[in-house]
């Protein structure tokens, strides 16, 4: 797990409204590649909508964001490269309820990519098989577990081959008992060297995988360290706050 | 306070219950007289069922199958010596036929039968997805250029030709994406299918069968008529209007301000009026809005105005289908790259136009019982029907076995389709997917 | 390209639409310029203000056949609205009681209303249309089955109903009744009307004794208003609601039978002469047959409405009620209705529309309402297409809007308040 | 222009009565046959040589002048009366007159009524979209009598309601009415009131703007009459075909001079025209003559020469 | 907290059948006034049909259910003073979405007990304010989250003075950090002295104020005791069965 000099993405003075409620802040980030980010914080703190403007899911009103070099603005072509080299798995899941896993897998790579079908289904078989479900592959999401339909949604960005990959609280729609099956295929894919950001309560994981722990707090990245330093010593006085809750928990 | 502590030793069998509890008198007792209001009801009602039936069994009960005029029946009946008169069958012996396909040449009949057989089989694949293969949905497809060949008749080429517009389109698209970008090419692959029909489809499809003839023999719409009319606009409008009703419900649901305000006008107007006056225009107005020299037949007009009826309810149904989706359907589909059109045709619309299924096969039975409107307007739908039928010497005055037969007709339709929209209704609901 | 950069490509977009919807709108407009002058047609409104020249047979204001088009028309719309109003009315009546019934516990009249709606459901109106009209046409005695001295049919309650193929004969109330030579029978007299508008197209009459007895009538609710308010300010500091029932009844009715009685009100009663039954209001059979048949034909859908509404409320909020020891009436009253209500009415209104687009079937039996007036014979008799069919169109798009926009207000107030 | 398109098309589109026994009714077979329809044959036969191509669309009233004027049918034979406003304003040409009628009242006997001005109070049927709709109005405003009017859309439906005793009284042209009484169970017990309250020609119509379509069907009607006055008739057609001394005859059968040629048509137009049914007096006969149920004498309809009104301009 | 020897319920020789399905099997029991009960045993046991026939929300068939001296028959009147006696609380708190907070503690007191307005709004203030949640009286059920709308659920019960309470697993549709605040508004009220019955699996709340559990499994009372005894030293096979299954959950 080592983390190179590339920057993969490049945020700067970066600020966000919805309407006239301020919701990002000054945001200046920058994730070199191979980089594992963890970004947690109170609910409303803006986690969210951070990680879904690197994807242009939201757009920014101000300052920039540099993915892989390519700046997201208004030019649509710069969005949609920056949208093939980032994968993105949601809280959610969000798989498509009527398409089986290998189609949900195989679908992007097929018509965005234009990977022919024979070879986008050797890859979605090759990417059930890492996050252990291929025997699942012709099932309907319907037929999941949460766990299963999560690790199905990892797959399916990972079939774009993508570079950098978002989470957003992979885990928090998930029983107990199916977090730890979605956190294990996580940290394999960060062993892998994939650089990510991922928004989590998860401290464990953020202690076993993280480089780096990001705190934000009203829109605003509050604090941000190695996890050690960033769990045993937190400066500011919402982290702690902040970490004394999560832990009583 | 005694001792609170108690252990049972042995566990009770399951016992029957009483018997005024279940059993024909524990469901009487339930059902009918379970309060003195309610034995009021069911007497009352005993009483309506009877009056009515006593009233309307007699009278179906008559055996004029054969006569072959209202005064032939009148004796048949007369002869039974039944006080309150009797139905008079031979009408329909003699009409049914007429009533179900109008004038269609009788020689001809079994293309609209073939025709309405193929529209189950092309619809069986859409309507049970789970029982018929998907395979199916090829012949649905081809279905669509069939069937109006098999109704009007004229070169199997014409069909071929249509079909191979939107080919056309396509690959003009494929070609010139590149060119002139996306948004040029999307309007030229529209406009080519569009401009081919309108103007080389015909010429084609004659030259060609001039050269090669093939085809089956031309039936005018003018002799289209009866229950095969209704179904026939109810199924052309209803299959044209799911395309125009989509693309009103994206519209609809866009953010482009001036395409919202364009669908959300054409869907309010057509849901304010009236359809008559909508067959009005067709009937009246449409020649005048088309270029000079333009003449359709009236059916063919019919057919447009009930299928810009039937899209503006269709979009509204689409429109429910769509917002039922949830939003992380877009956001998964533009986080993986898909574009607009991509991610409404690979995501969106398959599952919107699934959930939409009972929506829009209620649609279809309001619209097919909105045809009958067409006699208004001078077709011979059923209803258009017993005008000429009374207007023959022989079944002059002749009204409740007409008017019966073609209730009867409606209903089974309708209520068989209403039937399977329940179904599936419940069958998407307990769908855990 | 204006295409891949989304500040430009909404506006590209909307641009090439709007100039496609430009291009269709004109497209139709200078083909119908064109169609029309090949016809040597032009297109005006003058038309409206030529006599008629035909008759109306059911007119709710004076007409006659010398009265321009306009107000030939306008009886059209009242017809209209006359039928679909009180069609609405008939609708939601029924389809209550229908809905309530298919809820009923008696499983035979559940079964007898689930037979009535799917019956009507799923037949066509028109067919139950020209259905209603046969049935009165042919099953109901012609007024000449009432004359001589043993008629085949007679009058209904006291001789003032009459039930003919040509319509239904009921009293209609009149004031100051006169003797044979036209002199006011008693001190009491009628008052007349009064005439609004002269001569215009839209003049209407006001009867006088119409608005002495509104305005009593209304006196009468509103003060009942206030008694009923006074009983809950005293349920409200004593808890017990004083039994204000009879008197509130009392305010509004005897008031209004008193001043009835001042102006000389009474029954006129139809009585055969000549040809007809004369006096009385005549509803006449097209009347009829549209109404039932739309209104039993709404009904069916209402039901299913009203039934819905009341399932949606589900089963928790009864018994937590019963369970507070609150009786079922009040149940009803007062936690099931007003929930069952928001679900109800909007699609309760939009069956009101449905009805009143119906409506426009009444060319079927002759019922001179918009479509059998402006876009039927007035059409007919000038050979004005496109503005009497534009016209209907837009007049009934007008009502549509009228209701449609009621309903959103309805439903913004009702919304229920959610986090 | 129309003839074109009716010979391209190989048939004529004629708007008919949608049944009125006499003037436009299907037989049993479907085939159409009456006074009207005879008008539509000839015309099928002069420009396309075949009395039975010809494509037959039912209109009511209220439907037949948009069927004409949006072009969904090329003539219009029903029973149509010849006013100015039709000519001028709804913008159609009438080609002539193949019936001088006027409008009359049937009632039943038992109603005892033997003039209409005794209608005080009467229901009246009345087809709607029609001259007589607005006749009746007048008339009964003119006599200062009250009336209810019974709007009604077809013939048929007409029929039924006055049977049934929902009208007192049914209103329309004397010839429909007698028609219509034809096909009772009973005729006998209804019976025409003496007065006629208007004139009513009927005749075919076209619609403005084409007038060597318009000629056609006037010609065609012209011939009909004008073979009655030369006593042309189906049966002695063929051998006067051949060549007569009368230069008249031939000249409308076309043996001598061009007058087919002018009107755009074969030579033997007219010959076929009469061919197709017979003269304008064979065709009254056949259809609504006193020897038919319905038992129309000739009386206005007579020739000029037998004091009558038809009258055909000659053929020169 | 003591329990005295007035009778409150006299449940006798009580059954009760679904159509066919024999749900309650001479269920035998007499609660005294004051008394704590708590009710459990497994899914389908027929605890909820039991609770609910003795406000009569359900009709038994045989044997005899007193309540309060007045026996529950088919007379209506019987019924009525029943219902004014007893307060139940359901699990998914059926508020009335139309009406506000303070409606829904006020309608059953003035349209039921006559009380005047103005005394039935000071008595729901009241009993809002124990449950402490006085403030959100003008708000709608809709803008409230589950454990408040529970306890409003509770007070809404309390206004009408009951001298018995039924809960019917009032906490189990409620979030984990919700549960705490209504079983807390229940101890209150047990320490009050009030006579309740309750359905529940919470067995913490059991053990800290029930002066007795009973134990149900096939529409039968199978066991019942002292809460300490209950749990430690169950009697039944069903009961050991069943409480091994609670506390390994
Ligand atoms: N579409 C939107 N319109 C307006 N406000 C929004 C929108 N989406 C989010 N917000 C607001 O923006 C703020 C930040 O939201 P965001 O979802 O980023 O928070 P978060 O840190 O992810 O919280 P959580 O842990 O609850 O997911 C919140 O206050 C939220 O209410
Ligand atoms: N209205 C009803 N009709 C028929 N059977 C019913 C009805 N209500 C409940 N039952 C059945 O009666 C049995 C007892 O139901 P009850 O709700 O009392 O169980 P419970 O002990 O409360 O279970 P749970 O812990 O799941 O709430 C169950 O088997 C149930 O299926
Ligand atoms: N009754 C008819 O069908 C025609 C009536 C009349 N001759 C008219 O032209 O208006
Ligand atoms: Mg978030
Ligand atoms: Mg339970």
């Amino acid at each position: 797990m080592e983390v190179s000099d590339e920057v993969a993405i490049q945020i700067t003075d970066m600020n966000k409204w919805y309407g006239t409620f301020h919701v990002l802040r000054d945001i200046d980030l920058t994730v070199y590649r191979g980089e594992r980010i963890v970004i947690c914080g109170p609910s409303g703190s803006g986690k969210s909508t951070l990680i879904r403007c690197i994807n242009r899911l939201e757009e920014h009103q101000q300052g920039s964001i540099v993915v892989d070099g390519n700046e997201l603005n208004s030019d649509l072509k710069n969005v949609d490269k920056v949208r093939s080299e980032v994968g993105m798995v949601f809280q959610h899941f969000n798989l498509f309820p009527h398409l089986t896993i290998l189609e949900n897998c195989t679908l992007a790579p097929i018509w965005v990519r234009k990977v022919p079908r024979k070879e986008a289904v050797d890859r979605a078989m090759h990417f059930l098989e890492k996050v252990k479900i291929p025997d699942q592959a012709n099932k309907y999401p319907g037929q999941l577990s949460g766990g299963q339909q999560q690790r199905v949604a990892i797959a399916r960005s990972l079939c774009m081959m993508p570079r950098i990959m978002l989470f957003d609280e992979p885990t928090s729609a998930l029983d107990p008992e199916m977090i730890k099956e979605v956190l294990d295929t996580m940290i394999e894919l960060a062993e892998e060297g994939m650089t990510m950001l991922c928004v989590t309560h998860e401290m464990g994981f953020a202690q076993a995988v993280a480089n780096r722990v990001i705190f934000m707090a009203d829109g605003q990245i509050v604090e941000q360290n190695e996890p050690k330093e960033f769990f045993n010593n937190p400066k500011s006085e919402r982290t702690q706050q902040f970490l004394s809750q999560i832990i009583g928990h | 306070m005694e001792d609170l502590s108690y252990v049972r030793t042995d566990m009770l069998p399951e016992r029957d219950p009483p018997a005024s509890e279940v059993g024909v008198i524990g469901w009487l007792r339930m059902n009918l007289f379970s309060g003195w209001f309610n034995s009021i009801l069911t007497v009352i009602a005993l009483a309506f069922i009877y009056l009515v039936l006593a009233a309307i069994i007699p009278w179906l009960w008559s055996p004029t199958w054969g006569a072959g005029s209202l005064s032939a029946c009148r004796e048949i009946i007369a002869e039974l010596g039944k006080e309150h008169g009797g139905a008079c069958y031979g009408v329909i012996t003699e009409r049914w036929q007429q009533l179900l396909f109008g004038f269609y040449p009788e020689e001809l009949r079994w293309r609209p039968i073939l025709t309405f057989i193929g529209l189950f089989v092309a619809l069986a694949p859409v309507l049970f997805n789970e029982t018929f293969p998907g395979k199916m949905l090829w012949f649905t497809g081809a279905f669509l250029f069939l069937a109006p060949w098999l109704m009007w008749g004229g070169p199997i080429w014409t069909p071929l030709l249509v079909a191979a517009g939107p080919a056309l389109g396509f690959v003009a698209y494929r070609y010139l994406v590149s060119v002139i970008g996306n948004l040029a090419s999307v309007i030229v692959a529209v406009l080519i299918p569009v401009l081919f029909w309108l103007f080389l489809v015909g010429p084609l499809s004659q030259a060609i069968d001039g050269v090669v003839p093939l085809g089956i023999e031309v039936v005018e719409s003018r002799l289209f008529g009866g229950f095969m009319l209704s179904v026939w606009i109810g199924v052309v409008a209803i299959a044209i209007s799911l395309v125009l009703g989509v693309i009103l419900a994206l519209g609809r649901q866009s953010d482009l301000l001036i395409v919202k305000y364009l669908s959300v006008g054409f869907i309010e107007f057509i849901r304010g009026v009236p359809l008559i006056t909508l067959l009005f225009v067709a009937s009246t107005l449409l020649n005048i809005f088309m270029p000079p020299g333009t003449n359709f037949d009236i059916i063919l007009r019919v057919m447009i105005m009930a299928t810009l009826f039937a899209s503006a309810y269709i979009a509204e149904v689409i429109r429910g289908g769509l917002a039922a989706l949830p939003r992380g359907q877009y956001e998964a589909a533009d986080a993986l790259g898909l574009d607009y059109w991509k991610a409404q045709r690979l995501i969106i619309l398959p599952q919107a136009l699934k959930i939409s299924i009972p929506g829009i096969v209620s649609t279809f039975i309001g619209l097919f019982k909105d045809t009958t409107l067409v006699s208004i307007i001078g077709l011979l739908d059923p209803i258009g029907l017993t005008g000429s039928i009374r207007a023959d010497a022989n079944w002059n005055g002749i009204v409740w076995e007409l008017y019966g037969f073609i209730a009867l007709l409606f209903f089974i339709s309708c209520f068989s389709m209403s039937r399977y929209s329940m179904w599936l209704e419940k069958k998407l609901r307990t769908d855990h997917r | 390209m204006l295409i891949y950069d989304s500040r430009y490509r909404s506006a590209t977009i909307q641009i090439v639409a709007l100039i496609g919807f430009l291009l269709l709108i004109g497209w139709l407009v200078s083909n119908t310029v064109q169609n029309l002058a090949d016809l040597g047609k032009s297109v005006g409104f003058g038309f409206l203000t030529e006599p008629a020249g035909y008759d109306i047979n059911q007119r709710l204001l004076d007409y006659d056949s010398r009265d321009s088009h306009a107000r030939a028309s306008l009886m059209g719309l009242l017809n209209t609205l006359l039928v679909a109003v009180l069609g609405c009315i008939m609708a939601t009546i029924v389809g209550v009681i229908v809905g309530v019934l298919r809820l009923s516990n008696n499983w035979l009249v559940a079964r007898i209303m689930t037979v009535y709606v799917e019956m009507f459901r799923n037949v066509p109106v028109l067919l139950w249309i020209v259905f209603s009209m046969a049935i009165l046409i042919e099953t109901l005695p012609a007024p000449s089955a009432f004359r001589g001295d043993e008629p085949s049919a007679s009058m209904l309650l006291g001789d003032s109903v009459a039930l003919t193929n040509r319509g239904v004969y009921v009293p209609e109330p009149l004031f100051g009744r006169m003797d044979e030579e036209g002199h006011p029978l008693t001190w009491r007299q009628g008052l007349g009307d009064i005439h609004l508008f002269g001569e215009a197209w839209f003049r209407f009459d006001v009867s006088l004794e119409l608005v002495v007895f509104l305005s009593t009538l209304i006196a009468g609710i509103l003060v009942s208003r206030l008694i009923g308010q006074r009983a809950d300010r005293i349920q409200n500091s004593t808890g017990v609601r004083p039994k204000t029932f009879w008197l509130r009844a009392a305010v509004i009715v005897v008031p209004s039978v008193i001043v009835l009685w001042l102006m000389g009100f009474y029954l006129g009663k139809p009585a055969l002469r000549g040809f007809n039954f004369d006096g009385g209001t005549h509803l006449r059979n097209s009347f009829i047959a549209l109404w039932l048949a739309l209104s039993l034909y709404t009904a069916a859908f209402i039901a299913e409405i009203v039934r819905g509404g009341i399932l949606a409320i589900s089963k928790g909020q009864t018994e937590a009620a019963a369970a507070l020891g609150i009786r079922p009436r009040r149940i009803m009253s007062l936690v099931i209705l007003p929930q069952a209500m928001r679900v109800i009415i909007p699609p309760l209104i939009s069956q009101y529309l449905n009805l009143t687009k119906n409506s426009s079937l009444a060319i079927a039996v002759g019922y001179m309402d918009l479509t059998g007036t402006l876009m039927g014979i007035t059409l007919n008799q000038t050979g004005r297409e496109l503005e009497a069919v534009m016209m209907t169109m837009l007049i009934y798009l007008a009502i549509s809007l009228a209701i449609s926009g009621a309903m959103n207000v309805y439903n913004n107030r009702v919304k229920l308040k959610e986090r | 222009a129309t003839l074109d398109d009716v010979q391209a098309r190989g048939s004529l589109k004629c708007g008919s009565n949608s049944g009125l026994t006499g003037f436009a009714a299907p037989d049993a077979n479907g085939h159409w046959e009456g006074f009207d329809v005879a008008v539509c044959r000839a015309v099928a036969a002069a420009v396309l040589g075949d009395p039975e191509a010809v494509e037959f669309v039912p209109t009511t009233p209220k439907t037949r002048f948009t069927a004409l004027a949006s072009g969904e049918v090329d003539i219009l034979v029903r029973n149509t009366t010849w006013t100015l406003t039709r000519d001028v304003d709804l913008k159609f040409t009438f080609t002539g007159v193949n019936y001088y009628d006027g409008q009359g009242f049937i009632v039943p006997k038992a109603l005892g009524v033997s003039s209409a001005k005794e209608l005080d109070g009467a229901t009246v049927c009345i087809q709607t979209g029609t001259t007589t709709e607005l006749n009746l109005a007048d008339f009964f405003r003119t006599n200062n009598i009250s009336y209810e009017p019974v709007p009604i859309e077809t013939n048929a439906e007409a029929q039924q309601q006055y049977l049934a005793g929902a009208c007192d009284t049914y209103t329309t042209d004397a010839s429909g009415l007698a028609a219509t009484r034809a096909s009772f169970e009973n005729p006998a017990d209804h019976a025409i009131l003496p007065e006629i309250i208007s004139k009513e020609p009927l005749g075919p119509l076209v619609r403005h703007g084409d007038d060597e379509w318009a000629d056609i069907v006037r010609w065609t009607l012209n011939a009909l009459v004008a073979a009655e006055e030369f006593g042309i008739t189906s049966t002695n057609i063929e051998e006067l075909a051949s060549g007569t001394d009368n230069p008249e005859i031939n000249r409308i059968l076309g043996t001598e001079g061009t007058m087919g040629e002018m009107l755009g048509l074969e030579a033997d137009w007219a010959m076929k025209a009469i061919a197709a049914g017979g003269n304008y007096g064979e065709i009254f006969e056949k259809n609504i003559g006193e020897s038919t149920p319905i038992g129309l004498a000739r009386g206005l309809n007579a020739q000029w020469k037998d004091g009558g009104l038809q009258y055909a301009p000659p053929f020169r």
